[in-house]
């Protein structure tokens, strides 16, 4: 399997702000354990809290994230489904409107497809429509990086973001991913969240025990920073802290923003980052065209405008699927040679 | 569906399990659907309609005997033609005409219209309009009951040319899976919009589905509203049972266009005219002054009482404005 | 029924370039007209041009469209199908394997979202790793401001934009949407063409007769200005010279450039307009968030940056779905009154 | 599937249609399956295999069988276990191992791996990786055959989990509404990845599903390549004649994990022993040796042969770069 190759990255310098509740335990978690932690913590605290999904109990899930559940907490809240994604988030749909909090499981991200009806027209309109609640989470794996194929390596981010009446989570690292996916269960309303399969088992930090949340829509100031912003989400929160990294070395001092979840979009700390670098960069690793990197750009284009120094840039994937042999994909994804190279012609302009 | 011309209009096949009363009630039921639905094209033909008019003609038994055969608890998932079912579930007639007509007071907000709404608490959810989509929504729901052990049946309903949505597969298999407490219709009333039967599948009976997803299946008469009521009585009763799901096809005719702009040239005459015979609601006022449970007079005076009542909901919502403008601008997230 | 309120506008000083070809005659068509012209034009010049769609031959399609259509061209060439909107996309993709050019159309583009499968994994990855074409259109009518509901009225080209591989196409006039249509059926690749349901009887204008091409990929400068750009496409292009014409009248000289395509997208007709003017407003029907206006924002912001004297502005939807009321539909939906106020503002920058 | 213990091991049903070459041919292409299969697993084994190895251990009667039974004008649409197919459609293993190792010269330029590709020569179109959704593209391929006058039929795969996909359904569906010579094989191996059956559906039969859509269906022993031969060759008649489509389910065991990065240790050990039991190339085999239409000595040589041709493609193959990096920024739309 060809593998992401990502620096094990240690993290320090959180902004946590007061709506940030945490527990001062902390353990080395993977972006995957953590993942794991958050929906164990969530299960075991709210019965109403329930999974679903294709293989999620015996096997434990493509990715073995379930793994042991179902031995906690029986077959019935671990709920092995058939092929069947409208039907999962459908029915998800149904029992979320019935008082439970479901979170459903694509066993690839790139399945959701297949239930994108429900969540945008069903899920996506409930609340506008009746007043009423669907506090669903649908979850998976997403993304390249790791030599897949076309159909299990797609970023669809920007399609929810899209949608309206949907939330959309990406987070970067384990604690972000814990706290947001425990932000996510509580959420009255539906949720997709993005893991990213690349950064699963390649990251590990320390992440608090037990009740922790990291609110939806707050950007995170991973590293500050004064010449330039780099804003980002996901896998392209780690090619772009390398990136500052290596800029820092040139004498280049880089923001990096991490804005954690697209909807709701915290523009507040954006804008603030690009008002104070006056450079902008935006990177994720999905392909450009009508990504949510151009949400980003325009709302930097329209309110920060008169602090802009230089052009917005944005590295993001090439405008095409996401290709299977390990040369193509690095030439179609976006990666922190790619950033600094951006970033470069940024600090020049 | 063939027509059989020598075919006889059965008698109504009476139910063991209902009361006078309750059938006196089920008629009302289908009364008020009718006149609401000859309200509404009213309304539409004065222009004073807003949104599309689907007709419920020829569909009343359908709608009726299958939402008056569920328990207190259950739960119905009405489409766009079971007006007959949100009655049967208690609604009132001045919160379905703020509904269609969108106006001020609309439980929807003027966000959505026609019966798009949701009651929780008379236990009616609306749908979307994509077909198929409420299958897995409504199984979903009875999941959610069971785990909790409590004995909730959840009932929907799907037209002859919904059924070939992926989601109906999606939606009857996984209930079946899960032997949810679940009872889908099928309103087989020969058209989905200008499509014939033939258009939409190839086999015998859409209920032969059932068969494929090992749960209850069967056909049957849905002009009879007694049938209707005995079918889907049992059907309840195998949910509560623990026995899963049932897929019941209730036949029947689509009076009118798809929409009241459609004037439905492309159904043969002969067709209407197979079917006008089997008026569910003719058939059932002539079997009640036949068993003597209504005169006719009792008709003639309860179909006054609702049309009155029918008007003065109209004039009610009428008169009332659209939702104010602020009100697209909320609640697209609850809190 | 609630209508939009359009004036009927007829359109002067079309740019036509060397590569549109076009007929001399000329008849006055509506939009929908138009683009039944185009439909019955390539019908008859091509054997391999068929139709499928759900109730298009005997009751000649949800709006009137295909009338006639069966009588003349035969009921396996205008396929009734089922509801089934899966099944027609993907039966369309291997009929065009198979050598056909079909027209697939979705009744709503709404329900585009039962076939969405079909058309971003299938028909937009074809190309890429088979290196064979998928000719092949899914046409339908999109849009609000008819008093439709949230299901029959959504805006969902940002959707196909970002998901590579698929053509997308938005005409605002009759002969665009013609010339568009028969460019679109003679592509060699999967287009979705979104027809706006609140044009087709409202427009009225010249188009040519027989054979005539709109290429895709060139934007439209159709109303040359000096002070701003609007940038717009679809519906958004009537309201955008609505309000260019009121500006007019305030003395401010407006640049109206339609898009007409997304995929592929004239980056440099938009570049150029934005540099001539150094004023840039963004237009369109469909919701604010990731709708392509941030796209096309993003490129303006990076390409064109040194030649902006104002923030771009974005005039869009509201993030929520279209609702039903017409007091609701009017807040939610973006006007030439919104335009205005918001070219305003960035005449006063 | 319940496991019958006392069942016997029934002998090979012989097809009345079937040469001794033929049968020479299919065993040839059954064995090839099985020995690219075991060269996968130890390439994957050694770590120079790139992507997923989906075995298709216990399949090979199933996709040999079927694709066999297909003529020279019609056109396969192979899932991820059915390599037979692509060898007796007649794909050569250097184009294959590109494919698969997605090196340079591949079909698909390196975009795509596996079977994914397509061979339009060879009327092979491979498939995505979303299940279901080749079942309407396999349909419509047909559709445009039968628009033109010509008599092609269009066979494709799913699996016992992928048939409770809606595009199975919707594709089902459409194919019996236009009577098109389409066939669907259901490999029903017992699991979808690690879900039994009872996780995936509740009916008997997955071809009990066809009474739904009007078309014929019915449930094979899927370790007898002659019987599914037999039963294919009569689908493709059918199709041939106008009488529309066909669901087949073969019914086998998928020996081995998903992919091979799975231990299958959810699987009951007898359940293995069972199947092993009636593994479809030993079955054939004896067959073959009984009928002495193949000696042991063949056999060991056809074996050699095979294993040695894979062997040389692997070597090929493998030495070969990974297509160049400007590929993957080509080719999104064709001219
Ligand atoms: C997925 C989807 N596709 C298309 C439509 C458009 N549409 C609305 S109603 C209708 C016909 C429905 O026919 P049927 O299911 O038989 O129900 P009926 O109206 O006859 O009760 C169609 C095609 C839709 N609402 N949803
Ligand atoms: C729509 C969809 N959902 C989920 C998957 C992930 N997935 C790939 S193969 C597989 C199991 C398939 O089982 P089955 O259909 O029985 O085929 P088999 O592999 O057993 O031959 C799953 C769940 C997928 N490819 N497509
Ligand atoms: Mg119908
Ligand atoms: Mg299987």
């Amino acid at each position: 399997m060809f593998c992401f190759s990502l620096p094990m990255i240690k993290i320090v310098g959180y902004v946590f702000d007061s709506q940030l509740s945490y527990n001062s335990t902390m353990a080395q978690l993977t972006y995957l354990e953590a993942i794991a932690d958050a929906l164990r913590f969530e299960m075991r605290r709210d019965e109403r809290v329930f999974m679903m999904g294709e293989d999620i109990a015996t096997y434990g899930g493509a990715f073995k994230l379930t793994k042991n559940f179902h031995e906690e907490f029986g077959r019935q809240r671990v709920l092995d489904c058939p092929i069947s994604e409208a039907a999962i988030v459908g029915a998800a749909i149904g029992a979320a409107l019935n008082g439970m909090r479901p979170v459903a499981e694509m066993q690839f991200m790139d399945f959701v497809t297949c239930g994108f009806n429900q969540i945008v027209n069903v899920a996506g309109t409930t609340a506008y429509r009746w007043g009423l609640g669907v506090p669903m989470v649908v979850r998976g794996p997403s993304g390249g990086g790791v030599g897949a194929n076309p159909f299990h390596s797609r970023n669809s981010e920007a399609w929810f973001a899209h949608a309206s009446g949907v939330k959309v989570v990406c987070p970067a690292f384990p604690a972000d991913a814990k706290g947001l996916m425990i932000a996510s269960i509580r959420d009255n309303n539906p949720v997709v969240f993005y893991e990213h399969k690349g950064l699963y088992r390649k990251i590990k930090e320390e992440v608090p025990e037990g009740e922790y949340i990291v609110p939806l829509g707050k950007a995170n100031v991973i590293r500050e920073g004064k010449d330039m912003s780099i804003i980002c989400y996901g896998s392209a929160v780690h090619f772009a802290l390398a990136a500052a990294e290596e800029l820092s070395k040139e004498g280049v001092s880089v923001e990096v923003v991490d804005i954690r979840t697209l909807v709701p979009f915290d523009e507040e700390t954006v804008l603030a980052s690009a008002r104070k670098t006056n450079r902008v960069l935006i990177a994720h690793e999905a392909s450009l065209t009508a990504g949510f990197g151009g949400e980003i750009a325009a709302r930097i284009a329209e309110k920060a405008f008169e602090y802009l120094d230089a052009p917005i840039l944005r590295v993001a994937g090439y405008d095409a699927p996401t290709p299977f042999a390990p040369t193509l994909e690095k030439a179609v994804l976006p990666n922190a040679e790619k950033v600094l190279m951006a970033a470069r012609k940024l600090m020049e302009y | 569906m063939k027509l059989k011309k020598s075919d006889k209009i059965p008698p109504i096949k009476p139910s063991k399990r209902l009361t006078n009363d309750q059938r006196i009630s089920m008629f009302r039921f289908m009364l008020q659907a009718r006149e609401f639905d000859l309200a509404m094209q009213r309304l539409n033909r004065q222009g004073r309609a807003f949104g599309g008019v689907y007709s419920q003609t020829g569909n009343e038994a359908s709608s009726v005997g299958s939402a008056f055969a569920l328990g207190e608890k259950d739960v119905l998932f009405p489409m766009h033609r079971n007006i007959g079912g949100h009655f049967v579930f208690g609604q009132d007639l001045n919160t379905l005409m703020l509904a269609f007509l969108a106006r001020e007071g609309s439980l929807m907000r003027g966000t959505d219209g026609t019966g798009h709404y949701a009651d929780v608490n008379k236990r009616i959810y609306g749908n979307i309009s994509h077909l198929g989509a409420m299958i897995p929504v409504a199984a979903g729901f009875v999941l959610a009951s069971k785990m909790r052990g409590e004995n909730v049946v959840s009932m929907t309903y799907i037209g002859d040319g919904g059924s070939q949505t992926g989601e109906f597969h999606e939606g009857m298999n996984f209930a079946s899976v899960q032997k949810l407490p679940f009872i889908l219709i099928i309103e087989n009333n020969q058209y989905a919009y200008s499509s014939p039967n033939s258009v939409e599948f190839a086999c015998k009976h859409l209920s032969d589905r059932a068969l494929g997803y090992g749960c209850h299946g069967e056909t049957i008469d849905g002009t009879d509203v007694e049938i209707v009521y005995d079918a889907c009585w049992k059907a309840a009763e195998r949910a509560r049972r623990g026995e899963g799901p049932s897929i019941i096809e209730t036949v029947t005719m689509r009076m009118r266009g798809h929409a009241e702009h459609d004037d439905f040239s492309y159904v043969p005459r002969e067709e209407l005219e197979y079917w006008q015979k089997r008026d569910p609601i003719d058939r059932y006022q002539n079997f009640l002054l036949e068993k003597k449970i209504l005169t006719m007079d009792d008709i003639t005076a309860m179909r006054t009482t609702l049309i009155e009542e029918i008007r003065a909901a109209i004039d009610y919502a009428v008169e009332l404005p659209f939702p104010p403008a602020e009100e697209g601008l909320k609640g697209v997230f609850v809190d």
